[in-house]
């Protein structure tokens, strides 16, 4: 599929807007449906997408292994981290009310937070498989 | 701070496994793992000794007060098994370290410590919750965990042992799910306790005896309840080492805790051991686990299979005191819970050394001829933890026994007695089997004697030491058990 | 979705039995979005027919699509089947009846997330308010399972290299 | 035939659980199992969310409009479920592909039947 001109040119138009819808379900998941998971599958699907039409290692490129096994890392401990802020702040576990001047603004806070951190990992659990799955059936 | 412990004892396993993953270095690795085992078990046994003071600690997790966010409690039964899972995690950390270098390529050693962190983290949240849909959260967290321990083994029949685990232990998780959602449909509810009290006003228990059958039925598997344990033999015997002994000493257990926690604190206890042949179901099953398994256990040709046979028949033992439902016997239950992980422990700890000498990942029963001349501590150690799981006075297993048969002779089951004596007689007959190769045959090579890797034996041995004090001194496991066993008898009758 | 579950029980193909799947946590996402479960039916629609899709398809290409093999005794396994939907029907016989606003999950707990959720939390959106402050502690588990799946794959299939040489 | 229609969406919840048991029972070939595996994780998406919705009521977004909600909790229930589904299913599979590769087959009776035919021959 690399050689098809019009598909390169498709991918590359579609990638930003993919990512810009993926960014728009993060942060409208307080008003509409939608939030860290399905944000997290949709921006690992742009690049899963810009890896099938460009190769495997032009996707690597963009997203490179290291990052991405970063990435699923440090979303849980972004997420366990908002945890343990409530704690140092003088709240128990998970604690968002501690996290800003007023309870609500806590509570906006500590679920941006964790619903980031959610993404994170997920985008990066998702590629990893993609890339894990579709990496191994080059050698066989 | 201390407020916080509930809290601290499950996050912390489970934010070692995302820092080891980042910093991907396996020296860091166990040592997170080793420091984070310790902190788990000063933890639970802080938390235990104030519940004993005190009385249970409740924790609300984001301050939202239950049923409406999720609850931690820590009571006489669960601070119990808090600090049996984390005594064993201390003895497994250390050892893991030689075990894995040798077992695992050099490049997975990170991920594999991480996978242990997770699998602590999960079975201690099972333990620890409050919440019905967040014990299955744990559950998955801690099945997936074991799925890829078992599955990293050395020989290649892991892998088809872990697939089998995992098809049984998703449906089981799955019948989990499907019995909480009965009922959280009755009561609108998903707290533990909330719905124990709103149970009570249910008028039709269709519902609930569904539930109790598919909770019933989920969690049997996960504990392999005979005749629930096929997926067990395979996967003790084909995980690596430290795996096994992790697996064989904690997983299994934690399953029982929840049945018990089910039938004792959720359901009406009165009307399922008196309405219901709740009783005589797991009495019977009991019995066909500890006959049946045991003489399995007799003829297996492998030895860590042989003991993993021995686990189910041993598990038997557990639930047996959960049918018979009275003081002595729950506490013989609970406390077995404590003493056989630690005798497991032990014999899996002592075997992965000695697997690693033979160097073989299979172990037939032969490979052990002349081990009392090759690895003449390991041998002892063996015949100890062998004693223990007999149930010779002195050690741990006797406590545990002495007090089922005394719950036995309480409910005027004369036969169970005799049952269990012929249960300990075929314990004999295998162990003998493990005695007889190690001292009385001579190994197929003249070799010098080589004990394990240091670690590995201390680890090992220092468990069994452990058998031996819990036979000798019962203050903290009976001490533990009988109020845990009064805490749920006291439920909600 | 029956129809599809039957074709998918029945049939051998491995990879006709993927599309299939497919096609059925599609129409599970409609039936979903119907009983108003809005985000459920996003992700189910993500996960059941996309995520799912791509790696059945991605393992199905490393171990090879053939024909599975047909059954020697399916009487067994439908009876044990049978045997656990019917412990199912006995208990749900019991349970309120459909859309009944007296039922117990409508009346406890539920309420305060639909009351208070918004004030309290300041996200209109009940689920995400419930998925992430007052059952927070479960969406973190959540993402913990996400990402021992990932660990997991890893140290699964990486590729060796003390093996290779 | 009330009991029937009353309960309808629980009928589907049964007949979808006991197709995904037996098609994990019942096939040998290993991706398959875990086909039915996800069929019957998806069985119980319906028995929590059919309950929780109303007749008359929406999609638990407050806005003024609405007064009527379906009830929330068991959507954040099985979005977790899913996501545990999907998480099972990625490892299922990694494991598969493994021992695909270590065995030269996904059905049952083939690798069970090289397992045997190892022990003999360590036997011997």
């Amino acid at each position: 599929m690399k050689s098809d001109l019009i598909l390169r040119v498709i991918a590359k138009l579609l990638m930003p807007f993919t990512l810009l819808f993926a960014v728009y379900v993060q942060f409208h998941g307080d008003f509409g449906p939608g939030g860290g998971f399905q944000a997290g599958v949709i921006g690992a699907a742009a690049v899963v997408f810009y890896s099938i039409i460009f190769g495997l290692p032009a996707g690597r490129r963009l997203a490179p292994e290291r990052l991405v096994e970063a990435m699923l890392a440090a979303g849980v401990l972004l997420y366990a981290g908002v945890g343990l802020a409530g704690i140092a702040l003088g709240g128990n576990y998970l604690d968002y009310f501690v996290l800003g001047a007023d309870p609500v603004a806590g509570q906006h806070r500590g679920i941006f937070w964790i619903e980031a951190g959610v993404a994170l990992t997920v985008a990066g659990v998702m590629l990893k498989l993609f890339y894990m799955f579709a990496g191994r059936s080059r050698d066989l | 701070m201390f407020e916080h412990l509930p809290a601290l004892q499950v996050v912390l396993p489970l934010v070692a496994a995302p820092l080891i993953v980042l910093v991907r270095s396996r020296r860091f690795a166990w040592l997170a793992t080793t420091a984070v085992s310790y902190a788990c078990l000063v933890i639970s046994v802080a938390l235990f000794t104030r519940i004993a003071a005190n009385g249970a600690v409740s924790y609300a997790i984001g301050s939202w007060p239950p049923p409406w966010g999720i609850e931690y409690r820590v009571d006489a039964l669960s601070g119990f098994v808090l600090v049996a899972v984390s005594l064993t995690a201390s003895f497994v950390a250390p050892y893991a370290q030689r075990s894995i270098a040798v077992e695992v390529s050099r490049d997975r050693h990170y991920l594999i410590y991480a996978m242990y962190c997770l699998c602590l983290a999960g079975l201690l949240g099972i333990t620890i919750t409050a919440d019905a849909f967040n014990l299955f959260v744990f559950l998955e967290i801690a099945s997936l965990a074991t799925y890829v321990l078992v599955a990293l083994g050395p020989d290649r029949r892991a892998l088809v042992a872990a697939y089998q685990y995992m098809i049984l232990g998703t449906v089981g998780a799955t019948f989990y799910v499907i019995g909480v959602a009965l009922l959280y449909l009755m009561t609108g509810t998903l707290n533990l306790g909330d719905i124990a009290a709103r149970l009570q006003a249910v008028e039709d228990v269709r519902p609930v005896l569904a539930a109790l059958a598919f909770i019933t039925v989920g969690v049997g598997l996960k504990l392999a309840l005979f005749p629930l344990h096929q997926w067990l033999p395979n996967a003790y015997a084909y995980g690596p080492s430290m795996a096994t002994a992790f697996l064989a000493a904690t997983a299994t257990k934690v399953s029982v805790y929840v049945l018990m926690r089910y039938y004792f604190t959720v359901f009406d206890p009165a009307a399922l051991f008196e309405h219901l042949p709740t009783s005589e179901v797991l009495i019977l099953l009991s019995v066909a686990s500890m006959v049946a398994t045991s003489l399995v256990a007799v003829f297996e040709p492998d030895v860590k299979r042989l003991f993993a046979y021995s686990s189910v028949a041993q598990i038997g033992y557990i639930t047996l005191g959960i049918g018979l439902d009275n003081q002595a016997s729950l506490t013989g239950s609970i406390v077995h819970l404590l003493n056989h992980g630690v005798t497991k422990g032990a014999i899996f700890l002592l075997l992965g050394g000695v697997a690693l000498r033979c160097g073989a990942p299979a172990l037939g029963v032969s490979a052990l001829a002349g081990l009392g001349r090759r690895m003449p501590l390991t041998a002892v150690g063996l015949v100890i933890a062998g004693l223990s799981l007999i149930g010779v006075p002195g050690t741990a297993g006797f406590i545990s026994k002495w007090y089922l048969i005394l719950g036995a002779i309480e409910r005027g089951q004369w036969w169970l007695v005799a049952v269990i004596a012929a249960a300990s007689l075929l314990a004999v007959a295998y162990v003998w089997r493990v005695v007889e190769a190690a001292y009385l045959r001579a190994p197929a090579a003249e070799e010098a004697p080589r004990e394990a890797p240091a670690g590995m034996l201390a680890a090992g041995l220092a468990m069994v030491l452990l058998c031996v004090y819990f036979g000798l001194d019962t203050s903290f496991s009976v001490g533990g058990a009988r109020e845990a066993a009064e805490f749920l008898l006291r439920g909600l009758r | 979705m029956a129809l599809t579950v039957v074709a998918m029980a029945l049939q051998r193909n491995l990879f006709s039995v993927v599309v299939l799947s497919s096609a059925y946590s599609l129409l599970m996402a409609t039936v979903l979005f119907a009983l108003d479960a809005a985000d459920v039916a996003m992700t189910e629609a993500a996960v059941g027919a996309g995520v799912s899709m791509v790696l059945l398809l991605g393992a199905l290409a490393l171990v090879g699509g053939g024909e599975a093999k047909p059954l020697h005794r399916p009487a067994l396994p439908l009876a044990l089947s049978v045997a656990v939907g019917a412990v199912l029907a006995y208990g749900l016989q019991g349970l309120p009846a459909f859309s009944d606003p007296h039922a117990p999950i409508h009346t406890h707990v539920a309420p305060r997330y639909l009351k208070e959720g918004p004030k309290e939390t300041g996200v209109p959106n009940v689920v995400t308010a419930v998925l992430a402050s007052y059952r927070g502690y479960d969406t973190l588990g959540e993402t913990i399972v996400v990402f021992t799946a990932g660990a997991g794959v890893i140290a699964l299939l990486r590729r060796v290299r003390s093996r290779r040489k | 035939m009330s009991a029937i229609f009353d309960h309808y969406p629980y009928w589907v919840t049964i007949f979808l659980m006991i197709a995904g048991t037996y098609i994990v029972i019942a096939r040998g070939n290993l991706l398959k199992k875990l086909i039915g595996l996800a069929v019957l994780q998806t069985s119980v998406y319906l028995l929590y969310i059919a309950p929780g919705k109303i007749v008359g009521g929406t999609v638990p977004i407050v806005a003024e409009r609405f007064i009527l909600y379906s009830n929330p909790l068991p959507h954040v229930l099985i979005l977790t479920a899913i996501v545990v589904g999907v998480a099972t299913l990625a490892l299922g599979l990694a494991i598969v592909v493994r021992i695909r590769e270590a065995y030269g087959s996904i059905e049952e009776d083939e690798i069970l039947a090289r397992d045997r035919a190892d022990g003999d021959r360590a036997a011997q």
